[in-house]
């Protein structure tokens, strides 16, 4: 048990959900202060559109949860849109909803080959943080993050973001002097991170073994407002959000052609039909090269599968997500208690979501070694997915060769914690041609020499 | 976890042994290239669905670069052949057509 | 009550008793229990708690698909947390606790939750705790985090006591699974001659066939299993071994074994765990099936049990789970257990059979010995509390109105069988619904495929769908002999012939009573670990998580430990029937390794401690080691940073090491630099396109500074060059660079100029090399002898070779320090000898070894660059000022062409100065230098950064190297640097030359 | 030279099997052309043994050859002659291109022994490699669990292994665990 929890504390406040509802409203009430109307119009949310809230449960509860009604519609895709976003995960979502709440373009539809949010939004380990070493980088996961704070309560859907605070251990000399610099930018980022001290550490990671031997502990950069989410949340809740607004989320709509005209999109061939569109956006992480490939231009990324696992549930014991970059691995303990582990990226190309069992290996026995505690756990699941890497490692939000078809993708291992931030700048790409958080992301900077490479300070890419 | 055969010293060895090394059959764009030539030589990559050729090093054995072709989607080794050629030899091509007829790759097919 | 019967047990030995604990409460068993076993024969019906109501809990299972019965096993250095009850075999000395409640198993507070049920339909999360936002992290996700969780973690401070290890093995074909099925298609494919493995994840051979009956070859299946397993350890090319599970299925035939070596005997020698990884050619699956449960309201209350499960625990350990079982069914095998029941001296009063007709042979062997059933009938509702009390029976086919009430104290249930496909799809093999037996089972013509595009897994018996004991005979006899037919292995023997009572053929019954209300499909069970139920699938359905993957994350369905072994199909059909569509066209989620949970420890293997990760050390490794070296890891080298004597900080440490080699004599372990030998007719060409310079030109003798870039045209990493002789050069490198220069090289060798003819070799670890530094290092070696040294013979950056000492030496005139400094290499067998010598002679200087940090120091005073330091990977040699080291005659060398691109040749790149703070204080690591304004993200614009920065003994103060916009132009300026506190420093920019700008020191 | 120590200095475990570290060995690494009859010659001439066949070992008393890639020798001598052993290689090559270089103190070399099965099942553990089709006469360069190396059989029940001096230490730890008692697997016997 983690020291000073009280039970019946946490019942009583359990209780407080369903006794203090006026309360509650209250304080959503607050949260929306800054600005004027009605709460649910400022959101853009359809004002018949049910709430949810801990009221709604109670009353749900009287009829059984027979009353739910649908997250989000099912439509059937209309002729035409304003805008088109291929790939229904969370960046896709994200730039949808972005793109209608804040500039009222709310004629868009969200194509889906499968099921929403079936891709990387629901593979990854979930880490949200924005402690990153380049400007541009910093600047779109920092404005990622702050999203996430207020995310549950802007889409009406707890996505359950946890800031509990990410470290980044140093555990060599170069690591330290990597990790201070990184802090040093951070600060004028504003970026909140800092350098703290073994001692520190073992304060906030109880389990962990700080001596070593083989690599001791040195220090840590420490973002106490990084965390995780619960990532399908994230994806569902856009999802919601944007058919509330009148959007179509299309699942099971794969796009089997890209139709331009003297250089500019048209609209795209789809297994539900031909759909006309003004803009497009490409949005499928690892599968854009195939995309890109239908519309007539190629990109600078390869396709490759990333790992990731987790332990059967165990009772709390650490609360913050810890990442060893020297000896490669990574974990955090999900809300439910299973210790979730990021694993490795195969060097070859690869499309099968299963990647190669080694890379689980290396991971699992350097987190036995941090963490001795995990020795006597057991792999519950593993699982891969199929992240696209572009030539720096750093993602392409960019305008392409065809005119009115802008991409995202390139995220590499590192796209769940950018999703809102990433939704954001791509709406503001699309809207209005360009963004200050895309301007640096351009899929032609490796043409001229210009990387955006984070891998240079302490050897942490994502 | 793959299993590859190496060429050079015959060992058919698990992808431990190995090191993948990225699209095979690159032109090299050198001082006097276009910027478009050497972003294509240096960033933009074949990416398929299918089949691809590719470098691999066999570096815990012999420690020779060889080529490979296979397909990225269902992870079957077509055949591994020299490194010191500059495009997949007849009988890889053939084999290869036989499997996946109407296949392409860059300029090969 | 659950209780030991007076006889049977086929795998227990009664004459050994076995003590044991369960929440600290003294228990016996018999050797051969399981600890669920011997768990239910001492009444301990409820076992644990759920993970979200916290309901209690009993044994349902027999085997690995058991959700509830999780303990915490053992203690201290050997506790472990969720260990399944029904695979844990029963040991003297056993101590388990039971999991998810507070304060006791008996008494759980978090019990609560199950009068808040109806508030917690599934997804509720999702719904509520957002007002007000601080709340979740304070209050909502501490009080969900608290409530998750299963077993207790072990004590963070205690290691495990446990060895583990792997295992390479390779085989024609692995068999996996120890059953009938599995030992058929051994026998198959050994007959063949194939190199055969067989696996099976209990300690016994045989699996349910001597539980199920019938006969084979005319024998009981007990006895064909003893003649079948004697037959195979007799032969050579089989080998067998049980507890062992076919853990996942990998790409190219690659398979995980989980081996539990030891479990059974804690603390004896050797591991615990073992991990095959074994190459097979082909894999004959041959897992069995795993019995469904009934959705019927009460159906998760301790005492309701598997069909097969009560069989189980009566034939195989004399164990009763009650004296009054009733048994529900939609199938013939679960009249098997009623006979098996009657068998044993117990009540079975009622047998519901949900099909309308009944079922055929074994229904009428029930009803000939007595037993009452009843058609077209189901269980309403379970009635009792913390454990069974009765049932209340209705109509299947009706709304759940109570015909009558029947008291007992267990159900046995059945909902039919789904094979073991996990194994066949781990790696994408494909399923076909059949819809007769309402199961999903291998599409032979989908299987996986391996790396020559041919299918390589086959399944066999259960596990392919055949369940009949003839057909399970039949299938493994042509599964295992094809396996091995496949590689070239023909002619096996005919196989046995399995002979069982015909069946009537079952009926779906995907819920119990057919039209059953929201207030009975409330409290029907699918998962009984995550709570989930009929109607919260029904709810995800309503609410558009339409896909099995959202009504599975959405619910929790099968995300438990078991992975869904008992819910999945159930929780399936439920969703296919809310969406109104066929069962297959909603589909199965994805079945990911492992088959069941498998150790971190058995993953990580040997790699603890000690061999954790090698770790690389030169010839005088244990000399630093005894004088106290505070190491740092560079690679897999470990290099002293500093040798701190006894009182003195590391700070100190260096200032001394720094000042002894400027005055006198400083001694360097420089042998973790990388040497390469690069020889051949066309080595200088080929040296001039991996260096930006020339080194073609470089005289026989001579030492030259080089770069290496990528090509990219980033500084990649640099290093004297020397050339041996004619068509020879050794190539020096940073101590991180050896091997991936070396491969570097040999790559562009093989893959683009393998027209030329050079040959090189990595010779790094043949020579141990010591830098022997400062004004007194001529003298040292002067004293040592043996070859001429003196600046006339071997002036600066040049190289001899002879000896000294009488060793074997070459010495190289070159200096990282500015001081006078000679690199000497002398063989690596004799470099502890040699070093000996040098500390000798050098004693009378007081010589005195430094570490990496005064070497950084020594460098940085000098304005040397360090790769990795003033390097990043973004930065180019014309950063650095090092235009003198780029040939501009060469038309090509790796980078050159990266370099000329027009981000790298803005005229305002950030580039290589001094700094020299105002104050004498050093910069802190990392710090920018901030420019005027912000950028359009908001973010304070920056000018430069520094790259190294040290306090400097010999000038007295700090001083730093760093990059900065257009800095060589900007001279005298000064910068401000903020630091982390909110404080800033300024620094003057300056030459990066600090220390003896001209040579001097260097060149005498 | 009697200052001269090999990595481990000829330190000694015995457990499952028996494993030694050898001391010091001459070796050379000899690449050139294999398919030029003067290189043949030289191999012949110098050290006594035909070119080895691809992946074999050539055994001439106290000299070996094995083949570690097609372009690529280990040669084996006695510690003190390696040096000569070069010298007269290169001067047998001297109008071939070649490269002829003293490795010798860049290895180092484990002898295991004791019962065949055994010896094979404690490599099983940490190389990649079928030892149930490994044999006298072949050397297999392989991983060693996380480093690089190589290992023939002079024998049944005797395996030799080399490795980089510098992880001599962590292969010896790594093989004395790998046949710690208790821990035979009874899988290759």
């Amino acid at each position: 048990m983690t020291g000073g929890f009280q039970p019946y504390d946490a019942l009583m406040s359990l209780f407080r959900e369903f006794a203090a509802l006026p309360v509650a409203f209250d304080w959503a009430e607050k949260d929306s202060k800054t600005t004027r109307g009605h709460p649910r119009q400022r959101r853009g949310i359809r004002p018949d559109m049910k709430r949810y809230s801990a009221f709604a449960i109670a009353r749900e509860a009287l009829r059984h949860h027979t009353g739910w009604e649908r997250a989000w519609r099912s439509p059937e895709p209309k002729k035409k849109y304003d805008a088109i976003i291929v790939g229904a995960g969370g960046h896709g979502l994200a730039t949808a909803y972005y793109l209608g709440k804040n500039y009222g373009i709310k004629n868009v539809a969200i194509l889906e080959k499968g099921w929403l949010g079936g891709g990387n939004t629901g593979r990854n380990t979930t880490i949200i943080r924005s402690n990153y070493l380049q400007d541009p980088s910093a600047a779109i996961y920092e404005k990622a993050r702050s999203l996430y704070e207020t995310m549950s309560q802007d889409l009406n859907y707890n996505v359950m973001f946890s800031p509990r605070g990410v470290m980044m251990l140093a555990q060599t000399q170069h690591e330290i002097r990597g990790y201070k610099r990184t802090a040093h930018a951070n600060k004028l980022q504003g970026v909140a991170t800092e350098f703290i001290s073994p001692q520190r550490v073992k304060e906030l990671v109880p389990i962990i073994n700080i001596d070593g031997p083989r690599y001791p502990v040195l220090g840590a950069l420490w973002q106490p407002r990084g965390g995780t989410a619960r990532h399908d949340a994230v994806a569902w809740g856009y999802a919601r959000a944007c058919s509330a607004m009148g959007m179509d989320v299309i699942q099971q709509c794969e796009v089997t052609g890209v139709r331009t005209e003297g250089g500019k999109v048209i609209g795209v061939d789809t297994t539900k039909g031909a759909i006309d569109c003004d803009k497009l956006g490409l949005v499928v992480a690892g599968h854009s090269g195939v995309l890109a490939e239908k519309a007539g231009f190629r990109l600078p990324i390869e396709s490759l599968a990333l790992q990731a696992l987790v332990s059967e549930p165990i009772k709390p014991c650490m609360n913050v997500v810890v990442m060893a970059n020297t000896v490669h691995g990574y974990m955090s303990q999900s809300d439910k208690g299973e210790m979730v582990i990021g694993g490795g990226t195969d060097g070859f190309n690869n499309y099968t979501q299963r990647g190669s069992f080694h890379h689980i290996e290396e991971t699992v026995r350097a987190l036995n070694e941090t963490f001795p505690i995990i020795s006597r756990l057991k792999m519950l699941r593993q699982w891969g997915g199929i992240v696209d890497m572009t030539g720096d490692r750093s993602p392409l939000l960019s305008k392409t060769p065809v005119e009115g078809i802008f991409v995202n993708c390139g995220w590499g291992t590192g796209g769940f914690k950018a999703i809102p931030g990433s939704g954001w700048a791509m709406a503001e790409l699309m809207a209005k041609g360009h963004s200050p958080l895309t301007d640096e992301f351009s899929m032609f900077r490796f043409r001229e020499g210009r990387f955006i490479d984070e891998s240079v300070a302490a050897g942490v890419a994502h | 976890m793959l299993t590859l055969t190496c060429p050079y010293c015959g060992v058919s060895g698990e992808e431990t042994e190995f090191h993948a090394g990225g699209e095979a059959h690159l032109k090299r764009f050198i001082s006097g290239s276009t910027d478009a030539e050497f972003d294509e030589y240096m960033f933009l990559r074949e990416n398929p669905k299918g089949v691809h050729f590719e470098r691999w090093r066999h570096v815990y054995g012999c420690g020779k670069w060889f080529h490979a072709a296979r397909d990225t989607n269902t992870l079957e080794v077509f055949g591994t052949y020299s490194a010191q050629v500059s495009e997949p030899p007849k009988e890889i091509k053939d084999k290869i057509s036989a499997k996946r007829p109407g296949w392409s790759w860059r300029n090969f097919k | 009550m659950s209780t030991r019967l007076s006889s049977g047990g086929r795998l227990v030995n009664r004459a050994k008793q076995v003590s044991f604990t369960f929440n600290g409460k003294r228990m016996t068993g018999y050797e051969g229990d399981t600890l669920g076993s011997a768990l239910l024969a001492n009444d301990q019906m409820m076992v644990g708690r759920s993970f979200k109501y916290h309901r209690p809990r009993g044994i349902v299972a027999s085997g690995v698909e058991e959700p509830n019965a999780l303990v915490n096993l053992g203690q201290g250095a050997r506790m472990e947390p969720n260990q399944r009850v029904t695979t844990t075999e029963l040991f003297d000395g056993l101590t388990a606790t039971s999991q998810n409640h507070w304060p006791s198993l008996e008494f759980d507070i978090g019990a609560v939750n199950t009068y808040l049920w109806r508030f917690l339909p599934a997804g509720f999360y999702y719904k509520m705790f957002m007002y007000p936002r601080a709340f979740w992290k304070h209050v909502y996700e501490p009080f969900i985090r608290q409530s998750a969780g299963l077993g207790k973690a072990p004590d963070a401070e205690t290691l495990d006591a446990d060895l583990y290890e792997h295992f390479h093995a390779y085989v024609d074909v692995l068999v996996i699974g120890g059953g009938v099925a599995g030992l058929q298609a051994a026998l198959s494919a050994g007959r063949a001659g194939a190199r055969v493995m067989l696996i099976e994840q209990t300690a016994h051979w045989g699996g349910r066939a001597p539980v199920d009956g019938g006969t084979i070859d005319g024998m009981a299946p007990g006895a064909w299993v003893e003649q079948a397993v004697a037959e195979l350890s007799g032969m050579e090319n089989v080998k067998m071994r049980p507890r062992t599970m076919g853990a996942g299925v990998y790409d190219h035939g690659y398979v995980l074994g989980y081996e539990r070596v030891n479990d059974h005997k804690p603390g004896a020698k050797g591991v615990r765990h073992r991990l095959w990884r074994i190459r097979a050619q082909r894999i004959v699956s041959a897992g069995g099936a795993i019995e469904r449960p009934l959705s019927f309201a009460g159906n998760d209350l301790p005492g309701v049990m598997l069909a097969s499960a009560v069989r189980d625990y009566i034939v195989d350990y004399g164990v009763s789970p009650g004296d009054r079982v009733v048994v529900v069914t939609n199938n013939d095998d679960a009249y098997r257990t009623a006979l098996a029941v009657k068998a044993a001296g117990l009540q079975v009063p009622v047998i519901l059979d949900a099909r309308p007709n009944g079922g055929g042979a074994l229904a009428e062997a029930a009803k000939k010995a007595g037993i009452r059933v009843e058609n077209g009938k189901g269980i309403a509702k379970v009635k009792g509390g913390k454990r069974v009390t009765g049932v209340a029976i209705c109509l299947q086919a009706g709304e759940g109105s109570v015909i009558e009430e029947i008291a007992c104290d267990a159900v046995a249930m059945s909902g039919g069988w789904s094979p073991v496909v996990h194994l066949w799809s781990h790696c994408g093999g494909k399923l076909l619904w059949d819809a007769e037996r309402a199961m999903f089972r291998p599409d032979g013509a989908k299987p996986p495929t391996d790396q020559d595009g041919e299918g390589f897994v086959v399944c066999a018996g259960n596990a392919n769908g055949a369940m009949t004991l003839d057909a399970v005979m039949a299938d493994a006899t042509l599964q295992g002999a094809g396996a091995a037919a496949e590689l070239g292995f023909k002619g096996a023997a005919a196989g046995a012939k399995g002979e069982a009572e015909a069946e009537a053929p079952m009926a779906a019954v995907w819920m119990m009573p057919q039209g059953a209300n929201i207030k009975l499909r409330m409290k029907s069970w699918l998962d009984y670990q995550n709570d989930v139920k009929v109607s919260d699938v029904q709810l995800a359905a309503r609410e558009g998580y339409e896909s099995v993957e959202h009504a599975k994350r959405y619910t929790t369905l099968g995300m438990a430990t078991d992975q869904g072994k008992l819910s999945n199909i159930n929780g399936l059909a439920i969703l296919s029937y809310a969406l109104n569509q066929p069962i297959p066209q909603t589909g199965t989620t994805t079945f990911r390794p492992p088959y069941t949970p498998i150790s971190m420890g058995a993953i990580g293997g040997a790699a603890r401690a000690e061999v954790f990760q090698p770790i690389r050390r030169t010839s005088l490794y244990d000399w630093h080691e005894a004088q106290n070296a505070y190491w740092e890891p560079v690679g897999q080298w470990r290099r002293p940073y500093c040798y701190p004597k006894a009182g003195e900080s590391h700070h100190d440490a260096v200032t001394r090491e720094i000042n002894q080699t400027r005055n006198s004599l400083g001694l360097l372990d420089a042998s973790t630099l990388g040497k390469l030998i690069v020889k051949g007719p066309d080595a200088g060409k080929f040296l001039d396109l991996m260096y930006t310079n020339m080194m073609s030109n470089l005289a026989v003798g001579k030492c030259r500074y080089g770069l290496m870039c990528n090509e990219n045209g980033f500084l990649s990493d640099d290093g004297v060059v020397a050339r041996m002789d004619e068509d020879t050069w050794l190539c020096h490198t940073t101590t991180g660079g050896a091997d991936r220069i070396h491969a570097h090289m040999e790559e562009w060798l093989q893959t683009e100029w393998w027209d030329l003819k050079v040959y090189v070799a990595n010779v790094t670890e043949q020579w141990a090399q010591f830098a022997v530094v400062g004004p007194n290092g001529r003298k040292v070696l002067e004293k040592l002898g043996g070859m001429d040294v003196s600046k006339e013979t071997l002036p600066f950056m040049q190289w001899a070779e002879g000896t000294l000492g009488g060793v074997k030496a070459r010495a190289f005139r070159i200096s990282f320090s500015g001081e006078l400094s000679y690199e000497i290499a002398v063989p690596a067998s004799e470099g502890r000898a040699f070093w000996d010598m040098l500390l000798k002679a050098g004693e009378e200087f007081g010589a005195t070894p430094y570490g990496t940090e005064a070497l950084h120091v020594l460098r940085a005073e000098k304005g040397f660059i360090m790769i990795g330091d003033e390097t990043d990977g973004t930065v180019i040699p014309q950063d650095l000022g090092l235009d003198w080291a780029i040939s501009k005659k060469k038309t090509d060398y790796i980078g050159k062409r990266g370099q000329e691109r027009i981000h790298m040749v803005r005229p305002d790149r950030w580039k290589l100065v001094g700094l020299e703070t105002l104050d004498g204080s050093v910069i802190p690591d990392g710090a920018y230098a901030v420019d005027e304004g912000k950028n359009s993200n908001g973010q304070r614009n920056t000018q430069g950064r520094v790259t190294s920065t040290y306090y400097s003994p010999t000038l007295g103060r700090g001083i730093a190297l760093g990059i900065v916009r257009d800095g060589p132009k900007r001279m005298g300026e000064v910068i401000e640097f903020p630091k982390t506190d909110g404080t800033s420093v300024k620094a003057r920019i300056v030459d990066p030359v600090f220390y003896d700008k001209e040579g001097a020191k260097q060149n005498v | 030279m009697s200052k001269a120590v090999s990595a481990l200095a000829g330190a000694k475990a015995s457990v499952l099997v028996a494993i030694e570290e050898r001391g010091l060995q001459g070796m050379i690494t000899l690449r050139g052309d294999f398919a030029s009859a003067a290189f043949k010659k030289a191999v012949k001439s110098v050290l006594g043994v035909d070119l080895p066949g691809q992946r074999a070992v050539a055994v001439a008393g106290e000299k070996a050859v094995a083949w570690m890639s097609p372009d690529e020798l280990l040669v084996m001598v006695p510690h003190e002659e390696a040096d000569a052993v070069v010298e007269a290689l290169s001067g047998a090559l001297k109008s071939e291109h070649h490269l002829a270089v003293n490795v010798s103190d860049a290895r180092a070399v484990f002898r295991l022994s004791g019962k065949d099965a055994l010896v094979r099942e404690v490599i099983a553990k940490v190389a990649p490699v079928d030892m149930a089709g490994f044999g006298p006469g072949q050397i297999r360069r392989t991983r060693i669990s996380q480093v690089a190396g190589a290992f023939w059989q002079p024998e049944a029940g005797v395996l030799d292994l080399v490795c980089f001096r510098s992880v001599a230490q962590y292969v010896f730890d790594l093989l004395k665990v790998s046949a710690m008692e208790g821990s035979e697997v009874g899988h290759l016997g």
